[in-house]
């Protein structure tokens, strides 16, 4: 076992150093900045935001009410601009700390008369979830620019922020994946892709700070919670139940972590 | 929170660990995410979706060892290291027919695949491999990952000897034998590739013909 | 009917900027759905651009442009308040116009 | 053009679609070419680089250093690839973008009208990686300049 051990990591050592390819691979990522660079103008995005706003200001559901009209996302009713950037948090009314779109669920059902549960159970692909996060896009939209402002104060805040950072190291499935293995070293890859490092204020605001997001390899709009969803399907976990606490206390961890970095809101991905 | 205290909170709560024994070890994740309320968000927040069942939730040893992520580095859980790689070691089955090594070709489409295993994916399609996720392998691959060590010129820098051949098939099969925490899947012993695959993926590092080692 | 345009024109040093992004699948018709069954060809093959009454641009477009797309291109002369059309038309005729105003 | 084309369209729709469309085509009506406004089928379903250029009217353009295209040298995903085309001929009146290796090669085609500057940017689809490649028609003749862009794998599906 130990002489095992020994031959082994002589061995990485010197797979490290035999790697000559730098120049070629820098040559790589900064084709691809370049790449990024060129997609910044005229994101698609955009043309979810303008579905969202309609959906926020249109009264609809048994109640025929506007969200615009009923709904508080922690700053006053209607209240949308900087909303994003001061989520999660935890809300009187519900007694829950609440992201966004959780935050929307519970409008829709007190204000529009819209039972969540089929909207929950829906996949990403379906049309009710489709407005859920045209939504989250517009409202993110409305933070562009403003500073993070996620701190926990409030008991359940700073125990989803403690679930969520517990959850980030959590091993499981066949791959033995947690988020960390992929997002808890500085520096690194993923094929092409660098990972944010998300115990870092720049590394988490990487991340939060730009969903929701386009994604041009497939032209959907991806909302946080589709962000996380897709991330434990590539864990090889079990679905994470939309809006649930544990895609809460991930977002509480990312949020708080990023706190004073300025929202990038909606953004745009390979 | 910034990185800093974050660390000096893991390292507070290690060395509380370390003093107090296992009943404080669960309050190291702060009063909020005690055992019985993490388990609790687990059991509410996760749903069975094809072949990708709650059941992967429940952690063998290695798994809920290593997440706590100072146990990979802490010179106190250094011991508990070494009986975690001595039991994933011994769940190695070394080649059934005595060839270590397969098709460097078949090698290389494995270690492309990143597919299997996740709720989209079916139980009887073949699982790929996912190295280039994390490392770089061919030389003409470009879009490799950095998590894993650089594995160009795998075959070159070793002697191919017994020793290399038992060494690469122990990391590909488990890699928890050699390294308790490391992030690289453990590929035979989870059932994510089968011996089969594994040789080729040896001849891929190990072949002299192999583009990793030209 | 489509999904709206966001267009957005700026007028600077005489020079008008016209930028177009489109609400559009780009289906290829080289694709499958889960089902195996190939989804047809649907794409926008023809776009108009207006600045105030003078066609200033039309182009042909195949498959191969991206869903959801997007356009940019310059034009000599206009002025803020100046009305930019943009029109396309799909292979199904379908078809959709949004109009803005020059800043 | 326009108003034509509307009315073209409603008898479409009052039709039922294309069956119709077939029918009126083979009445004589109309021809499915003038269905299809000005579309270049033949430039578009051209499966050789040579077909397409000679459905564009445009046999064997010279290489020319006043085109331009303006991409990454990788794109990160080949679904969505930006590029910028440009001229520096005078009178240029047409700008066409073609993936080599695309099924479909032609990608998109511009005609512009004499205020507009010649240059576009437009995103295409690159199934590999492929030569990207530019035509200009300037003053009655065509030119090209072409450009190789590396369709990287992304993300953990591989």
């Amino acid at each position: 076992m130990h002489r095992l051990s020994t031959v082994l990591a002589a061995v990485c050592v010197a797979a490290t150093a035999a790697n000559a390819i730098g120049a070629e691979k820098d040559a790589a990522l900064q084709g691809i900045d370049a790449y990024r660079e060129a997609l910044q103008d005229g994101n698609p995005a955009e043309l979810f935001e303008l579905t969202g706003e309609e959906l926020w200001t249109t009264p609809a559901g048994p109640k025929n009410a506007a969200l615009s009209a009923s709904c508080d996302l922690g700053l006053g009713v209607g209240v949308v601009k900087g909303a994003y950037a001061q989520l999660p948090r935890w809300f009187a009314d519900t007694d829950r700390v609440q992201d966004l779109e959780s935050r929307l669920l519970t409008c829709m059902e007190t204000a529009q008369g819209i039972d969540p549960k089929p909207i929950i159970a829906a996949s990403f692909s379906k049309p009710e979830k489709e407005r859920l996060v045209a939504l989250a896009t517009y409202i993110s939209g409305q933070s562009k620019g403003i500073p993070v402002s996620v701190k926990p104060g409030h008991p359940k805040e700073k125990a989803m922020y403690d679930l969520g950072q517990r959850m980030f190291f959590y091993q499981a499935g066949p791959h033995d994946f947690a988020c960390a293995t992929c997002h808890g070293q500085e520096g690194t890859r993923i094929r092409m892709q660098e990972l944010p490092y998300i115990p870092s204020t720049k590394g988490a605001a990487s991340g939060w700070t730009s969903w929701p997001a386009y994604r041009v390899s497939n032209g959907q709009m991806w909302s946080m919670q589709t962000r996380i969803n897709d991330c434990f399907r590539q864990q090889r976990f079990p679905e994470p139940v939309y809006a649930s606490d544990v895609t809460i206390a991930l977002s509480m961890y990312m949020a708080a972590n990023s706190n004073g970095e300025s929202m990038a809101t909606p953004g745009i991905k390979r | 929170m910034t990185k800093s205290t974050l660390i000096a909170a893991a390292l507070a709560a290690g060395l509380l660990a370390l003093h107090a024994g296992p009943a404080a070890a669960q309050s190291k994740w702060g009063p909020g995410a005690d055992d019985a309320t993490f388990q609790a968000m687990l059991k509410s927040s996760f749903k069975d979706n094809g072949i990708a069942k709650t059941a992967r939730l429940t952690q063998d040893e290695t798994q809920a060892f290593c997440s706590t992520p100072d146990n990979a580095t802490d010179p106190a859980a250094a011991k508990k290291r070494e009986a975690i790689e001595a039991a994933n070691l011994a769940t190695v089955k070394w080649p059934s027919d005595g060839k270590w090594l397969g098709d460097w070709k078949e090698g290389e489409k494995i270690a492309q695949s990143g597919r299997g295993l996740t709720w989209t994916d079916k139980a009887e399609q073949v699982n790929g491999g996912n190295c280039y996720n994390c490392h770089q392998i061919t030389a003409e691959e470009i879009s490799h990952g950095t998590i894993g060590p650089s594995l160009h010129n795998y075959g070159k820098l070793r002697d191919r000897d017994e020793a290399t051949l038992k060494a690469t098939w122990v990391r590909i099969y488990n890699s928890k034998s050699v390294n308790a925490c490391s992030n690289m899947p453990r590929g035979g012993h989870m059932g994510i590739i089968d011996e089969t695959q594994i040789k080729h993926l040896m001849a891929l590092l190990l072949d002299p013909q192999s583009p990793v080692n030209k | 009917m489509g999904s709206p345009m966001k267009i957005r024109a700026t007028s600077k040093d005489g020079v008008t900027e016209i930028k177009v992004l489109m609400s559009h699948e780009m289906e290829t018709g080289q694709r499958k759905d889960a089902s195996g069954a190939v989804v047809p060809a649907w794409f926008i093959n023809e776009v108009t651009a207006k600045l105030g009454d003078k066609t200033v641009l039309q182009a042909q477009w195949g498959p191969s442009v991206s869903k959801n797309p997007y356009l940019a291109f310059k034009v000599k002369g206009g002025q803020a308040g100046d009305k930019v059309t943009v029109t396309w038309v799909d292979n199904k005729g379908d078809t959709r116009t949004d109009t803005a105003t020059v800043s | 053009m326009n108003q034509h084309q509307t009315q073209r369209r409603q008898v479409l729709r009052a039709g039922g679609g294309l069956a119709v469309l077939g029918a009126l085509a083979a009445a004589g009506i109309v021809l499915p070419r003038q269905a299809l406004a000005e579309w270049n089928k033949q430039a578009f379903d051209a499966k050789t680089l040579d077909d397409a250029m000679k459905a564009m009217g445009a046999e064997a353009p010279a290489n020319s250093g006043d085109v331009q295209i303006v991409a990454s040298d990788i794109a990160e995903n080949g679904a969505v690839v930006p590029v910028q085309a440009v001229s520096k001929l005078p009178k240029t009146e047409k700008i066409a973008i073609l993936v080599e290796k695309n099924p479909s090669m032609l990608a998109a085609s511009f005609d512009l009208g004499p205020e507009t500057l010649p240059e576009v940017t437009a995103r295409i689809k690159m199934g590999q990686t492929s030569n990207v490649i530019v035509v200009v028609k300037a003053d009655g003749k065509f030119y090209m300049a072409s450009k190789e862009i590396k369709v990287t794998l992304g993300g953990c599906g591989g």
